[in-house]
């Protein structure tokens, strides 16, 4: 809850918030410093360190995770702004130790290789995929396009794309 | 970076010369500037303060005039500074150049403008188009204070700074409110009214009949 | 895809699905910032500001006192450590400066580190940094090696007279006297952009120091945990065996910047010694852009001549290569002189290099190592031959190319690995055929014509290369039988994404005659195994593979010997079925690798061992080519260029690639494909740019594009395999072949698109802006010579 | 790449905080989307004493109106939701065209077109495409509230004329008549990067196809969007055809003065607007056309 506001205190040196939120459907709640990024709410305080810091300004998407249904980048956004949250991480898709089948395709389609950006990935497009059909290659790659992959050229996420998608036609887009 | 500026200026020559020899009337005209000690031999401690949008750099050192020659109107000025956050550098270089124009006189001012740190990294070509602005406002201030005499108008320290525009544009009291907003005390009328009032479209047909009228 | 060629594989060869890629998929990879150190402090590092400055004052009081700061260190607070980092590969004219970890006295380029924090967490760090006061001297920098090479220019190094760090020289025949007399000589200038290494995970440093055993502990996201390992042990005056070095099982991209040595490696475990506490040190991605190694940027003048056939007779290149501000290693210039002659008859050549010292982040190698840019020369000088005779230029290739059957070939040079240039084997007319076929050649060319009828610029860029690979001196694996009964392969060697745990297994599955269930693969650690050398040059498959096969084969032996004894039979009845040693396949008279554990590791207390048996089952194996192996390849583009925009679409672009026999083929083509995206980087977008004092300017990916899936194309990828006769296996590397000629097809495509126009490329990467300048530029020389 | 400590203010709603910003004035920041600000937070580019989180205002903020006579735009309508929405694509397709280039759907899900405007990047697409719309910036604060003009709103490089107290309450546009048609074209060095340089174009066309009216804005060429109103006087009254193309590119190039950098000269820039503005007014064309057909 916010203080009232009857005067304007200068900055206090240990303020701390409290977020509660879900994540991957498990309930957290924690205090934080208002200044802490969700990326790093989520792997310093909650110890999920499959989201990835690549960049830190928004470009390299690594950091992707899913917050109230949207892709967003963990690394520009507060954690405090978590607040009431249902967030997604990597940690969360696949169920029972059973690979989802984006996952699986991933790994049938050799499109990870050091694996770093992948989490991040595998956010973007679960996002997209719930949204929207992905019918060709073009809109394939217009949908891996907010995140950067050094390793593998990205022709395997393409294909990983265009097979998961092929597999949801007709299927109603998730809410 | 070379910031090449010049200005006419309806003043003497040799005046304008002896007003930019004092570093005093040269810090009240650039923009954010702020002289804080005089060391003597024409040495000064200062700082200035950069500002773009969210992007703040602020500068402390020292600002020299390294060459003076009263008879060729040249005066060259010298001031290096560190970013107060430890992001970087400024460093400048300025040489002003007066030269009888007609009745007045013409400055030129040519200004070598290093940066370093942060801000030289990130600055995606703004840095340029910001100093060039820096610049033209001092030349423009210059030419004010002495065309006008006295001091010159005060300005934010903001380099594109907002306020001479804005103060275009009158400030519409609450449209709801009868009387004046007294801007003292707490707001003078719960802005989430206003805003109902906003989004129910009321300002809309509100600023249609301004508009009708002032085209009538 | 070809299967491999090597007899008796039941798993090389195979495209085999990762074994790494259950836990990187879900989350549960164990990259450095991800191991569970909890009372570990953050570090950030000070770092210069300043491309060349003096350190005139130091002050840290008011960071010291900010809450939560524990320590702060300049350079001059840790003399014991300011020894230089030395160079990788050195020549003995080189004039070399000392990199320091931490220099307390002069800086040589920004981002050059000066002070560390430590603190309670990295936001505190950072804040601390802040508060941290210190006076320079701003001297001239040297931005450019343009600016380099001027007499009375900058110097990089207060008090130096040049700033040539070294001359590099390669000659064959003789270049001038050939020049002089051919019938047709052609030159430019051409220009390759520094480039970076850019890793998804940037570099990273944690240790922890165990007063109970003496020994330090290091997380080192490294490339070479062995040779990072050997210079702490000089630096630091420890014994190697009480440093114990980690690279993290998943180290996210490496690329050739995390090969290098830096002064961070040397920082972080020795205050973590000091402090008596877990220190970690994350690169953030600012840092990263500053610090992190790159390389590329040269300049290079070439004469050509050649015959009224488009035959070469002589090449002489004059080389300026941006070394930065310190020689952190001549194997990227050296790389370059060597591969200038590429896959063609070359009878004269003269390379001359000079390595400059700039004040910039000095530069090492990044994927393609001084080759792209060599490549980048002589292909555009293929075409410039075709253009100059009214040829084709895949025809003035065809009678240039060395064919198949002068293998071994001595190019008369000689290599980075101190050998004579000498191609193993290879097929390039094969490879060049196979991607004209492939790019649809004469259709395209006749597309070609048609279109610019119309008013449309297409173009077709090729590209043909030799790569040096597999350099020695040394790889080893060490294989043992576990007390569980598993086998476990250990590699010196450490990976970035490459997939060893996966191709080891197969190539130690093959080696043991085992299924690859039973068998494990451990990577990069100092403690398990003594000696290596590091992932880097396009080598481990062709050193690395060679051992493992060796010490796998052994064990076999080894194994199938202690089950004979235990069975009353000879070694050669026996043979696994699964996990266990059978005798003639009968499962009733075998032993399991669990029972061999038992017998021959574990043993009973103060037993005598049944006759015959050898104690512990462990094998090790190291492996030194004799010389490099030489990979090889063929790219072709065909690209619309819109000249209003500058704009370049590639419409197609085929790969031929030749890295001998192929362990996995699917990870192969990752290496390929992905060396190709980084290729486009370099082709087109990526440039970090330094201003005229030495600052850059394109520090974040707001400015420095590195491609998304938008900007690489679809890529027509196909292997021919000829065989290394240097190893065993018969592979080569294959991390690099797809990065190295694309900047060189992507440029000669482009500007064969405007040919019409006259529009020049000379430089890498070729932007939309530069292309219409460049046309901009053509009109104008052609108004001006209409006037005249 | 960690930010600088800040007080951090969560106002539930407007009256709360205009009072933080009338409050904290210059030392306090209005964070909204984030996705500009984020970055140079973590760059450490930009600090503030306070940062007032206005995401908390209320749902009435972010939900656009699509009135009788204007379309508005509340301050936490986030630019996905825009992009995505139907009536808005039948109203304002060159807002939408415009969404679609604007980074990535992970920005867009976060970022506001409020927050775009305030942030005020001349590169960015919604400065110029707002410019053509002839968009209304109401501006709140506890002193009251203003109405300015795009001219008016940008200034300078991230610099609008907003106040230290004041937050962008929300932007409208009238709603266009049917003979308007519209287009915005770009060219970055890659998909989702800021333009190079960017022209949105709004026409309105008489019976025989000629211009009766029409604006064009060019993002990336000078410090504010930049109204390319010689090309206007030049377009109005002319049917856009390839004889006019010649003037149209001259007249544009000669309108912007940009700045060279590191990703392209001034001249290419200028050429570039030239040839944007030729095809922006062909698609505007094209478009009339296709309605007709």
């Amino acid at each position: 809850m916010r203080d009232q506001v009857t005067e304007f205190p200068a900055r206090t040196e240990a303020e701390t918030h409290t977020v509660s939120c879900s994540v991957n459907g498990a309930g957290y709640q924690s205090a934080v410093d208002p200044r802490m990024t969700l990326a790093d709410f989520l792997r310093e305080k909650l110890r999920l360190t499959g989201t990835h810091l690549g960049c830190e300004h928004g470009v390299c998407g690594a950091c992707t995770v899913i917050v109230d249904g949207a892709a967003t980048r963990a690394c520009l956004m507060l954690a405090v702004q978590a607040d009431g949250a249902a967030v997604e991480t990597v940690e969360g898709l696949a169920s029972d130790g059973e690979l989802a089948p984006l996952q699986k395709a991933f790994k049938r389609n050799h499109a990870l290789q050091c694996g770093f950006c992948t989490p991040g990935f595998l956010m973007s497009v679960t996002a997209a995929l719930r949204e929207e059909t992905v019918t060709g290659e073009e809109q394939a790659r217009e949908v891996l396009s907010g995140n950067i992959c050094r390793c593998t050229g990205y022709t395997g996420l393409v294909k990983s794309v265009l097979e998961v998608a092929a597999t949801r036609t007709g299927e109603e887009p998730a809410k | 970076m070379l910031i090449e500026n010049s200005f006419d200026v309806a003043a003497d020559a040799d005046e304008v010369f002896a007003f930019l020899q004092d570093a005093h009337n040269v810090a009240a005209c650039f923009p954010g500037a702020e002289l804080v000690e005089d060391l003597g031999a024409d040495a000064y401690r200062g700082k200035v303060k950069i500002k773009v949008g969210p992007v703040t750099a602020a500068y402390q050192g020292v600002a020299k005039i390294v060459e003076k020659d009263a008879t060729a109107r040249v005066a060259v000025l010298e001031a290096d500074g560190k970013d107060t956050r430890g992001a970087g550098t400024a460093k400048a270089k300025a040489t002003m150049r007066v030269t009888p124009a007609g009745e007045g006189a013409h400055v030129a001012l040519e200004t070598d403008l290093t940066i370093s740190g942060k801000l030289a990294q990130f600055g995606r070509g703004i840095m340029s188009d910001v100093s060039g602005r820096m610049v033209g406002e001092l030349a423009s201030r210059v030419r004010q204070r002495i065309e006008n005499g006295g001091e010159p108008p005060v300005v934010p320290v903001a380099a594109g700074t907002a306020s001479g525009t804005a103060t275009a544009t009158a400030i519409r009291p609450v449209p709801t409110a009868a009387a004046a907003p007294q801007f003292t005390e707490a707001p003078p009328m719960k802005a989430s009214v206003l805003i109902r009032i906003v989004l129910a479209g009321y300002l809309e047909r509100w600023a249609e009949r301004l508009r009708k009228s002032t085209e009538a | 895809m070809t299967e491999t060629v090597v007899p008796d594989a039941a798993m090389i060869g195979r495209r085999m699905e990762r074994r790494e890629d259950e836990r990187l998929l879900t989350g549960h990879g164990a990259y450095l910032d991800d191991l569970d150190l909890p009372d570990a402090l953050a570090a950030a590092f000070l770092r210069s500001p300043h491309a060349h400055a003096k350190i005139l004052s130091f002050d840290a009081t008011e960071a010291l006192a900010l809450p939560g700061v524990v320590a702060v260190y300049s350079g001059a607070d840790l003399p014991e450590i300011q020894k230089p980092l030395a160079p990788k590969v050195q020549h003995p004219q080189l004039r070399d400066y000392p990199r320091l970890p931490m220099p307390p006295e002069e800086l040589h380029y920004v981002g050059e580190p000066l002070a560390v924090v430590i603190a309670e967490s990295r936001y505190l760090a950072e804040d601390a940094l802040e508060l941290i006061e210190v006076d320079y001297e701003v001297l001239p920098a040297v931005s450019s090696t343009a600016v380099a090479v001027q007499e009375a220019g900058p110097k990089a190094h207060s008090g130096d007279e040049t700033n040539v760090a070294v001359v590099l020289s390669q000659s064959a025949g003789d270049a001038a006297k050939a020049l002089a007399g051919a019938p047709n000589v052609l030159s430019d200038e051409f220009f390759v952009m520094r480039g970076g290494g850019h890793s998804m995970e940037p570099r990273a440093v944690a240790a922890r120091f165990e007063p109970a055993t003496g020994q330090v502990t290091i997380w080192d996201g490294t490339q070479a945990p062995h040779y990072a390992r050997q210079q702490l042990s000089v630096i630091y005056e420890m014994a190697e065996d009480d440093i114990r070095l980690i690279a993290p099982r998943d180290v996210g991209g490496g690329f050739g910047p995390k090969a290098q040595f830096y002064g961070e490696e040397v920082v972080i475990p020795w205050v973590a010694m000091k402090l008596g506490r877990a220190v970690k040190w994350i690169e953030d991605r600012q840092e990263n852009f500053i610090t992190a190694m790159m390389e590329r940027s040269q300049t290079h003048r070439v004469e050509v001549g050649f015959d009224d056939d488009g035959r070469l007779i002589a090449v002489r290149d004059f080389v300026e290569h941006d070394q930065g501000a310190y020689c952190a290693g001549l194997q990227v210039p050296s790389i370059t002189t060597s591969t200038v002659p590429g896959p063609y008859h070359v009878p004269n050549i003269a390379v001359e290099l000079k390595a400059c010292y700039t004040n910039m982040v000095p530069t090492s190698s990044v994927r393609g190592a001084g080759r792209p840019q060599a490549v980048f020369v002589m292909e555009r000088m293929m075409d410039r031959i075709a253009e100059h005779l009214g040829l084709d230029p895949a025809e003035v290739r065809r009678r240039n190319l060395i064919q198949a059957d002068e293998f071994p070939y001595k190019v008369g040079i000689m290599f980075r690995d101190g050998s004579p240039l000498t191609y193993d084997s290879g097929d390039f007319p094969a490879l060049l055929e196979g991607t004209l076929e492939r790019i649809g050649y004469d259709e395209a060319r006749e597309l070609q014509a048609k279109l610019r009828g119309e008013g449309r610029y297409l173009g077709i860029g090729l590209s043909v290369y030799v790569e040096g690979c597999g350099l020695g001196p040394y790889e080893g694996a060490k294989v043992r039988l576990t007390n569980k009964g598993r086998i476990l392969v250990t590699l010196a060697a450490a990976g970035q994404g490459q997939g060893y745990e996966t191709v080891y297994a197969q190539i130690a599955a093959d080696g043991l005659g085992l299924d690859m269930e039973h068998i494990e693969v451990k990577t990069g650690d100092t403690s398990r195994i003594p000696f290596g050398q590091g992932t880097f040059a396009s080598r481990i498959t062709a050193t690395c593979g060679p051992a493992v096969m060796d010490a796998a084969k052994q064990m076999r032996q080894r194994l199938l010997d202690t089950a004979a004894i235990l069975l009353g039979c000879d070694a050669s009845e026996v043979d696994f079925v699964g996990d266990k040693a059978c005798l003639g396949g009968n499962l009733e008279k075998s032993v399991s690798l669990q029972q061999l554990a038992q017998t021959a590791n574990i043993g009973k207390h103060g037993i005598t061992l049944p006759r015959g048996i050898k104690a512990g089952l462990e094998t090790s194996s190291y492996f030194s080519p004799e010389r490099a192996a030489y990979a090889s390849g063929a790219h072709a583009a065909l690209v619309e260029v819109d000249p209003e925009t500058g704009e370049i679409k590639i419409l197609k672009y085929v790969i031929g690639h030749d890295c001998g026999n192929v362990i996995n083929p699917m990870l192969v083509d990752g290496q390929v494909l992905g060396g190709f995206a980084h290729g486009i980087g370099n082709a087109m977008y990526e440039e970090p740019v330094y201003d005229v004092e030495g600052q850059p300017q394109a520090a974040s990916y707001l400015d420095y594009a590195l491609v998304s899936a938008t900007e690489v194309p679809p890529v027509e990828l196909f292997h021919i395999q000829t065989p290394s006769p240097l190893n065993p296996l018969g592979v080569k590397g294959a991390g690099e072949g797809g990065t190295i000629p694309a900047p060189a097809a992507i440029a000669n495509a482009v500007e064969d698109a405007l040919r019409p126009l006259k529009a020049r490329v000379t430089r890498a990467p070729v932007t939309p802006a530069r292309i219409v300048d460049a046309i901009a530029a053509a009109e104008t020389a052609a108004e001006t010579a209409g006037q005249n | 790449m960690k930010p600088a400590r800040f007080t951090y203010h969560s106002p539930r709603s407007l009256d709360e905080a205009l009072a933080d910003l009338q409050g904290y004035g210059d030392d306090a920041k209005v964070l909204a989307g984030g996705q500009s600000l984020m970055p140079m937070l973590n760059f450490r580019l930009a600090s503030f004493e306070h940062l007032v989180d206005v995401n908390r205002l209320g749902a009435e903020y972010a939900e656009p109106t699509f009135g009788d006579t204007r379309v508005t735009i509340p301050l936490l309508v986030r630019q996905r939701q825009l992009e995505r929405s139907e009536e808005a694509a039948r109203l304002l397709p060159v807002l939408t065209e415009a969404l679609h280039q604007v980074a990535h759907p992970q920005i867009r899900n976060r970022g506001t077109i409020c927050g775009s405007l305030a942030h005020a990047d001349p590169a960015a697409e919604l400065p110029s495409v707002l410019s053509v719309l002839d968009a209304t910036f109401t501006l709140v604060s506890a002193r009251g509230i203003r109405e300015v003009s795009a001219e008016e709103f940008f200034l300078f490089h991230l610099t609008t004329s907003l106040e230290p107290d004041e937050l962008l309450l929300q932007v409208s546009v009238p709603r266009p008549p049917a003979n308007q048609f519209s287009s915005f074209r770009e060219f970055a060095t890659r998909r989702g990067d800021f333009a190079l340089a960017g022209v949105a174009a709004v026409c309105e066309f008489d019976e025989t196809g000629a211009v009766s009216a029409c604006r064009i804005s060019a993002a990336g060429v000078a410090p504010t969007p930049h109204r390319l109103t010689d090309v206007e006087a030049l377009v109005t009254g002319a049917r856009p055809g390839e004889d006019l193309w010649p003037e149209v590119e001259a007249a544009a190039r000669a309108q912007v003065e940009p700045t060279g950098d590191i990703h392209a000269s001034a001249e290419y820039r200028s050429r570039l607007t030239g040839v944007l503005v030729k095809r922006a007014l062909t698609d505007t064309h094209e478009k009339l056309e296709a309605s007709r057909a």
